[in-house]
């Protein structure tokens, strides 16, 4: 792409620096020339010094933001929120601020690889029609026996297309995961509504418009389900008419930024948050609090349980119990959110339970998409995954295509996922990073990033405002890279079986076909291309006057809910603690080649770069070590060596150890970096589907060995700095 | 024409802030910030115009977290001012901003001792960008070279860019068409920016409604602050 | 040889009382004191004039070593602008440390020389005499390694010349609020005046030089230019008395007021143990301090090495000691004021300071000791009795420990205290690199450096003072009694 | 003294000191004399001619009026004329090979401020002041060249005189 270099961009002025000096030989006199060098065809749409912004959607996570991203000759310098989105209203998280070194990554693929060896990381480039036609015959050797994995970001016209792939071959639908929706509990959640209302849909929460909420373990201001728009909720949350500020309690063994806001932090055990919120419940019921309504529908939710046992497994006492329960029933606008299960389903249902007896108020479940046409990648529980790799172990599975998902990383090693990988015959990722996947398959497809690419997303969960976000180009791509849109289609016409369901010219055909189908919303325009334009234009559909918030249907639940005490992974003699494993608000789980999240302190640590294993200071000192020894982890599954961060809010009898670093590759910037608590969980699903990740317990052993540890903050100041003087000059 | 001269102002609810730390990259994204590598990280030379301080305040058998959000806090009566030798750092009297002059900057790293609330940035080494990271850099803003100080300027070269476009069309800068990065993108609006010169300004009516709330940072020190935290309140529900 | 016996011949030639006890007196007034213990002419020109003659090997290994030290300082800076000065150990919040920390040394040592050899020279202190040009030297030569530490420490070194108040089109000029720009004032005034005034008692001696020298050649030419042809007519004199008076009245407010600005480099600051009234003081008199124990401890090494057993007696030793013993209480009396304040006002970013010092963690507490044993314990110890005050190896020991200790306080005063301000979660600590090393260990070359180059060609020692002196005193006798006498 | 300053010894010193002084002003002279020359552009592009055809800076120069930067042709807009006029040329020839081949001319740029400078172009543009203010009368040079050294000093002699440039003198309207 030829560039246009002006004064301000001291960039090319670099560029041109470099060049002088080939160029000074050839000047007259001693000066060195810097060179100037305009465009061969000037792009209409980009006067020179003038940025011009795009509409876009966030790739961060499934949420599904608009944004806005500022393009000056040709660089994309900045992404916003999109101020008129109804999601996010102009506003953005770290995450989706980071999407730029996603794009300018030095680590990027730029075109397709082939190994001849899987995992031997030795790949050979290829043409793309070689690595088309490649792929294009093991698909259709496999036939039905492909299996594709998709990740929740996954743009909707490529699950469409993905889906009409599996269709055309007879192959099973595409599977939706990653390690982020089982952290945040997508399907968790869905599993629960559907127990509850019979709608198998995400919920939302207004929490602008309640005055207590109730989280069970629910890190909704950090790595959540929509961390942008619960930031912008809690705002509203916090300065509400007439100065309220709304009272918001945290379950949690591990304070979280969601605990930290919190006005009651309750540490309660891993994995009994759902007795928590079952006990909550019973008590409304059994003592009669609240509304006569809030106290009948708790009497057919809430299942039978001991209280005194309870209050014990959580570690909080039955007091406190009923207090909360008695500020739960008697509230306003009350809200439960829950967890994400990990301990077991039951846990999200018996929060979500809470909602129900409260009356539903303030929360939204997740509406159909605008148009028939639409998709939405739909997470799967866990259990679905395990099915996935049993089928891959037998030899089931012939061909394996992955798309915006790491599985080879984001799954615990002993889930197997790696050994049943072996089984299969052919493994081809589409990917824009060498990531672990990419490393263990036989074909990678250097993919465009979001921000080089065509998409839509349906906003999910939906604030009680269904929404489509339309993805489009920012920049001209950077390399050879192909869309996997483009790719699917090109591969379908050679595959006889699935020529005929993949008409389309391209991708972007495809996709104004899909949109065509919208309503008229807020964007306007009359007749398909204008609408089309508008749809580009102001970042995608939403309705123009947002609807009235429909009352949520009165819970249709047969049986009261009943939560199982957890049970723990592990001898307690042997492994004296419980293990927690979260997601940092910064880092998550796949932001680890991008430096500004690597290099930005987490809030609550303010640690940078590195894994660090949360301890509480008094168990560290049993344990005699402190800040930055390095110690080893142990759980039945496996182990981890990591430096300490004595964090006084978390459980005496609770290790926290974050999520995100350990990465064997993905880049320069996340290789060889830390240590990944996946290897510390069990691959085995709970009772009822949902990975028991809440429920492990561990030992920690001192290695005698310690690290400089790359914290911003300087720890022996906070400690002995100001003796607890609050903020400075307050 | 005389140009308006601007009181830029910050307010920041700390009730609000939820320590998301999306201020801290919108900052380093607009404004060419290096990121900085781990182990000069722990050497203590880690920059970022904007940071979340958390203060840790005794709570029973655990502790309730402080978050703190520090920015350069473009002081009325700035202490790194004076202190500066060649006039890197000084009052811009108009726009009542405490602006650092990049190529002017020999060095000295007086005014970072000099500033109470150590949001001043040293350039230990030559920033780096590996290819192509570089293409992502904000032309608006100058990158730093080794050895001068920099730090947070209020996106002045936002100021800049709205004032010359009101400059081309003959008028006034209207203040609410600037808006710092941080502020930008802040989810739940703890950062609020204005123009306090602006008496109908949203700012002006927010400090005006939060008295009691109120408090500069180090204020003792007379450095008169232009941002203002709001402290963070208490709810005490049935307990 | 008693002034009333005194006949036409010159005092060298004369004999002895034949009297035994007063010959007895006679002898041992010549042995202590150096004023009275006249030889032939030439004999003082020789003692001095002889390093520039005859080199040892020693003093080439000398030279080598000391170039040596200046080659690696000059490629350490050079390492450091080129590769960033993130290799020194500077971080965020301890911004300034070692080389600032020599800065203020070298002019703490720098201090001392002009203003003993202008003090006593203004109150007339017999013993000053052999002492003043070690000591003038020693001023010149430490304020030159101090100068450069400033430009070290620059983050772009190059960019230096932005400080230099000069007309230019960008209409900017210095800003002379600041404590840095009145430092390059200062400074540069004292170097200056000490530079002029150490050249002005040089020209006698020069003149010497030059009359000694008989061959024709380079050095005959350097002494002729040098001497600015000083021929010691009696207008020469006059005039050359008056120019050293003048000097010696101005440079002590000089002095005075330079290490004063020095000080405000930190007391105009905001930093917790910078803010504080006392510093002024408490810096001129620590420089005196470790610019006496420097002074000290050149002497003994001339002396030993240069074989000055003639100048410099048990008398000089006896004074300088005192003179510094004096300084000792005198610190200790500004160290508890700088501690006892703070304390007093009990502000919590002082209070964690002091704490600091006291219990560490290492090394302030560590260092904080070792302090007060080199200022206090060490002086005050050693210098009580006239029998260790006049012994050159307690000398020696006592200049080393009051300059590793007055070092040391300098360390504590910048390195520690930056590291602990307002904002606890941004406090930091200094961590020592290779490059100050490397270039502290230049700076002490170059000093040496300096006094080695100077040896070669120029007399260490004023001689025309110690004759003025000599011409000045007599012993007479007063009834059985022989007493020194002077005129004035 | 002046024995001294009669020695032949000194006389030396003070000749050779004259003489080098007397070499490096030369050198310097010579150098900066030659830095002045305008460079050699890939195809020698006449201002004068365009001018004289009655073009406007601000047709090729598009956006100088509303921009920060002022722009440079696209060879395809080049082109956009001389598929017409002055095909025969030589100059022209050359544009053409660049046009065929898709490559952008690598001209050498006269004026390039600092990277730490932000300098609109359409600020001063739309204060009335013409090109030539700064740019010399480029409608007369054929080969073009800096006319004025664009330093700080410059700026500020300039804006000193306007009273509405004078309220633009802070630090920071450029340095950012």
């Amino acid at each position: 792409m030829a560039r246009s270099i002006s004064r301000r961009s001291f960039l090319k002025a670099g560029a041109a620096v470099a060049a002088t000096s080939v160029l000074a030989g050839c000047q007259p006199g001693l000066r060195r020339w810097v060179t100037l060098e305009p465009y061969v065809v000037a792009p209409e749409e980009q006067p020179d010094g003038i940025p011009t912004w795009y509409a876009s959607v966030c790739r961060g996570c499934p949420a599904g933001c608009g944004i806005m991203a500022r393009v000056m000759n040709g660089r994309a310098v900045k992404i916003e929120g999109n101020p008129e989105h109804p999601l996010n209203a102009g506003k953005l998280c770290a995450n989706g601020q980071a999407g730029l070194q996603i794009l300018y990554n030095p680590d990027r693929l730029d075109a397709p690889l082939l190994t001849a060896k899987r995992g031997s990381r030795e790949f050979a480039r290829l043409p793309w029609d070689s690595a088309l036609s490649t792929l294009a015959a093991k698909v259709k050797d496999a036939g039905s026996a492909v299996a594709i994995v998709l990740g929740p970001t996954t743009s909707g016209h490529l699950v469409d297309l993905f889906q009409r792939l599996a269709k055309a071959l007879g192959a099973p639908a595409p599977l939706v995961f990653d390690a982020r929706s089982s952290w945040s509990g997508t399907a968790a959640l869905s599993a629960a509504n559907q127990a509850l209302w019979g709608q198998g849909a995400l919920s939302a929460y207004d929490l602008g418009g309640s005055d207590v909420i109730y989280s069970f373990g629910a890190d909704f201001l950090g790595a959540g389900l929509s961390p942008t728009r619960y930031g912008i909720e809690y705002g509203r949350f916090r300065s509400q008419p007439k100065g309220a500020r709304g009272y918001l309690v945290q379950f949690e063994p591990h304070m979280s930024i969601t605990a930290a806001k919190a006005d009651q932090w309750v540490p309660i055990a891993p994995g009994t948050e759902g007795l928590v919120a079952q006990a909550i419940a019973r008590i409304i019921a059994d003592e009669g609090l609240g509304t006569s309504d809030r106290i009948a529908r708790a009497a057919a939710l809430a299942g039978e349980i001991n209280l005194a046992s309870a209050a014990q497994a959580a570690g909080v006492d039955v007091q406190q119990l009923r207090q909360l329960a008695q500020v739960f029933a008697e509230a306003q606008r009350p809200l439960a959110i829950p967890g994400n299960g990990q301990s077991g389903a039951a846990g999200v249902t018996a929060a979500q339970a809470l909602n129900a007896i409260a009356g539903g108020a303030g929360m939204a479940l997740q509406g159909n998409p605008p148009a028939p046409a639409l998709v939405r990648a739909e997470p799967a529980g866990y259990g679905q995954v395990q099915h996935l790799i049993g089928q891959m172990g037998s030899g089931a599975v012939k061909a394996l295509l992955t798309y915006g998902t790491n599985l080879a990383y984001e799954l615990p090693a002993q889930a197997g996922f790696l050994d049943a990988l072996d089984k299969v015959g052919f493994v081809a990722t589409f990917s824009p990073f060498m990531d672990e996947m990419g490393a263990n398959s036989d074909m990678v497809l250097a993919e465009r990033t979001y921000l080089e690419s065509w998409g839509y997303a349906v906003v999910a969960p939906d604030f009680g405002v269904a929404a489509v976000t339309s993805q489009q180009p920012v920049v001209q791509p950077l390399n050879d890279a192909r869309s996997a849109g483009d790719v699917l289609l090109a591969m379908a016409k050679q595959i006889p079986s699935a020529a005929g369901a993949f008409t389309w010219s391209d991708e972007v055909a495809f996709l104004r076909e899909v949109a065509g189908g919208l309503p008229a919303g807020a964007a306007g325009g009359t007749g398909a291309d204008a609408q089309w334009a508008r749809f580009l234009q102001h970042g995608g559909w939403w309705p123009a006057s947002a609807p009235a918030s429909q009352p949520t249907p009165p819970p249709s639940a047969s049986a009261p809910i009943s939560v199982a005490a957890p049970q723990y992974q592990g001898d307690a003699t042997i492994y004296p603690f419980h293990l927690h494993v979260f997601a940092s608000p910064l880092l998550g789980i796949s932001g680890a080649n991008l430096p500004w999240l690597q290099g930005s302190p987490d809030p609550l640590t303010s640690m940078c770069w590195q894994t660090w294993v949360a301890i509480n200071p008094a168990t560290a000192r049993k344990l005699g070590v402190q800040k930055s020894d390095v110690v080893r982890v142990t759980t039945p599954y496996g182990e981890l060596e990591a430096p300490v961060y004595a964090y006084p809010a978390v459980r005496p009898d609770t290790i926290a150890v974050p999520l995100g670093q350990g990465h064997t590759d993905l880049g320069r910037y996340a290789q060889g970096r830390g240590a990944s608590p996946l290897a510390l969980l069990g691959g085995d699903a709970g009772p009822d589907g949902e990975p028991a990740w809440a429920t492990v317990r561990c030992q920690v052993t001192p290695t005698g060995r310690s690290v400089n540890m790359a914290t911003f903050e300087w720890t022996p100041g906070v400690e002995q700095g100001f003796f607890n003087q609050g903020y400075p000059g307050e | 024409m005389e140009l308006n001269t601007h009181k830029w102002t910050m307010v920041i609810d700390q009730d609000r802030c939820t320590g998301c730390s999306a201020c801290v990259i919108a900052c380093h994204a607009e404004n060419n910030v290096p990121i900085v590598d781990e182990n000069q990280v722990w050497r203590g030379r880690g920059m970022h115009w904007i940071r979340i301080e958390r203060y840790w305040e005794p709570d029973g058998q655990y502790v309730k977290a402080r978050l703190l959000p520090v920015l350069c806090q473009q002081c009325d009566s700035a202490p790194c001012e004076p202190v500066c030798p060649v006039f890197a750092t000084y009052h811009s009297e108009r726009q009542n901003l405490n602006v650092q002059v990049y190529n002017r900057c020999v060095g000295t790293r007086y005014c970072s001792n000099n500033d109470p609330y150590k949001v001043r940035y040293f350039n230990f080494f030559p920033p780096q960008w590996d290819e192509p990271l570089n293409q992502q850099l904000n032309p608006d803003v100058t990158v730093r070279s080794a050895g001068v100080m920099e730090k947070c300027s209020f996106c002045v070269q936002r100021i800049a860019r709205a004032e010359q476009a009101a400059l081309a069309e003959g008028r006034q800068l209207d203040p609410s068409e600037v808006v710092p990065a941080c502020v930008q993108t802040c989810p739940p609006s703890a950062l609020l920016f204005g123009d306090l010169n602006d008496p109908n300004s949203q700012i002006a009516s927010v400090l005006a409604g939060s008295k009691g709330r109120q408090y500069r940072l180090l204020e003792d020190l007379g450095t008169q602050p232009s941002v203002y935290y709001l402290k963070g309140g208490e709810t005490n529900v049935g307990a | 040889m008693l002034e009333h016996e005194l006949g036409h011949q010159p005092a060298w030639e004369q004999p002895l009382p034949q009297e035994p006890r007063t010959r007895e007196q006679v002898e041992q007034f010549k042995e202590k004191k150096l004023l009275l213990d006249v030889r032939e002419p030439g004999y003082m020109d020789d003692i001095v004039m002889r390093p520039a003659y005859t080199a040892s090997p020693r003093l080439w290994i000398g030279f080598l070593l000391a170039g040596l030290g200046l080659v690696v300082l000059g490629a350490t800076w050079l390492w450091q602008m080129v590769g960033g000065i993130g290799i020194y150990g500077i971080a965020r919040p301890v911004m300034w440390s070692i080389y600032i920390v020599n800065f203020v040394y070298f002019i703490g040592i720098g201090h001392a020389g002009t203003f003993i050899s202008a003090a006593f020279r203004a109150m007339k202190i017999q013993f000053r005499a052999p002492i003043s040009r070690p000591a003038e030297l020693l001023t010149v030569f430490g304020l030159t390694a101090a100068g450069l530490f400033p430009l070290i420490h620059l983050g772009r070194s190059w960019k230096a010349y932005f400080l230099i108040p000069y007309p230019n089109a960008r209409q900017i000029w210095p800003s002379f609020h600041s404590p840095l720009v009145w430092d390059l004032m200062a400074i540069s005034t004292y170097l200056s005046c000490s530079a002029l005034f150490a050249y002005l008692s040089l020209l006698p001696d020069l003149a010497m030089a030059r009359d000694r020298e008989t061959r024709p050649g380079w050095r005959k030419r350097l002494y002729e230019i040098t001497s600015l042809g000083f021929r010691g007519t009696q207008q020469e004199w006059h005039l050359h008395t008056v120019a050293m008076d003048v000097f010696t009245y101005a440079i002590i407010p000089v002095m005075f007021s330079v290490h004063t600005i020095v000080s405000w480099d930190f007391a105009m600051a905001i930093q917790p143990g910078w803010h504080s009234t006392v510093f002024g003081p408490y810096f001129v008199v620590g420089a005196l301090f470790s610019g006496a124990a420097a002074v000290i401890l050149i002497l003994m090494i001339i002396r030993k090495y240069m074989h000055l057993e003639y100048f410099i007696r048990s008398e000089h030793m006896n004074g300088m000691a005192m003179f510094l013993l004096i300084l000792s209480f005198t610190w200790a009396y500004f160290y508890f004021n700088d501690y006892l304040v703070p304390w007093y006002g009990q502000d919590p970013a002082e209070k964690v300071l002091s704490f600091q010092f006291a219990r560490g963690p290492f090394p302030a507490n560590v260092l904080w000791y070792l302090l007060l044993i080199c200022n206090l314990a060490l002086p005050w110890g050693l210098l009580w009795n006239r029998k260790w005050r006049t012994s050159p190896l307690v000398l020696t020991i006592v200049g080393i420990s009051v300059n590793v200790g007055m070092y040391i306080e300098r360390v504590l005063i910048i390195t520690i205290s930056l590291g602990v301000n307002q904002m606890p979660y941004d406090w930091g600590v200094y961590r020592l690199q290779l490059p100050e090393v490397l270039i502290t260990t230049g700076a002490f070359c170059l000093v040496i450096f300096l006094f080695f180059l100077f040896s070669r060609f120029f007399p260490i020692i004023p001689v025309w003072e110690v004759k003025e002196g000599q011409e000045m005193h007599r012993l007479r006798q007063i009834g059985r009694a022989v007493v020194d006498t002077r005129v004035e | 003294m002046r024995s001294v300053i009669r020695s032949p010894f000194f006389r030396r010193v003070f000749i050779a000191v004259v003489v080098t002084v007397l070499v490096l002003a030369a050198a310097a002279a010579s150098y900066i004399s030659r830095t002045q020359a305008a460079p050699q552009q890939p195809i020698p592009f006449p201002h004068a001619l365009m001018v004289q055809a009655g073009v406007q800076c601000t047709f090729c120069h598009t956006t100088a009026t509303e921009s920060p930067s002022p722009g440079m042709p696209s060879v395809e807009k080049c082109m956009g004329c001389h598929k017409m006029i002055a095909t025969t040329q030589p100059a022209i020839i050359q544009l053409a090979a660049y046009w065929q081949n898709k490559q952008p001319i690598q001209w050498a740029r006269i004026y390039q401020l600092p990277r730490f400078v932000q300098f609109p172009h359409d600020v001063h543009v739309n204060a009335g002041l013409n090109c030539e203010r700064c740019h010399g009368d480029v409608g007369h040079m054929t080969v073009t060249h800096q006319v004025n050294n664009m330093n700080m000093g410059w700026c500020l002699a300039c804006h000193e005189q306007q009273p509405n440039a004078k309220q633009l003198m802070d630090c920071v309207i450029c340095h950012h």
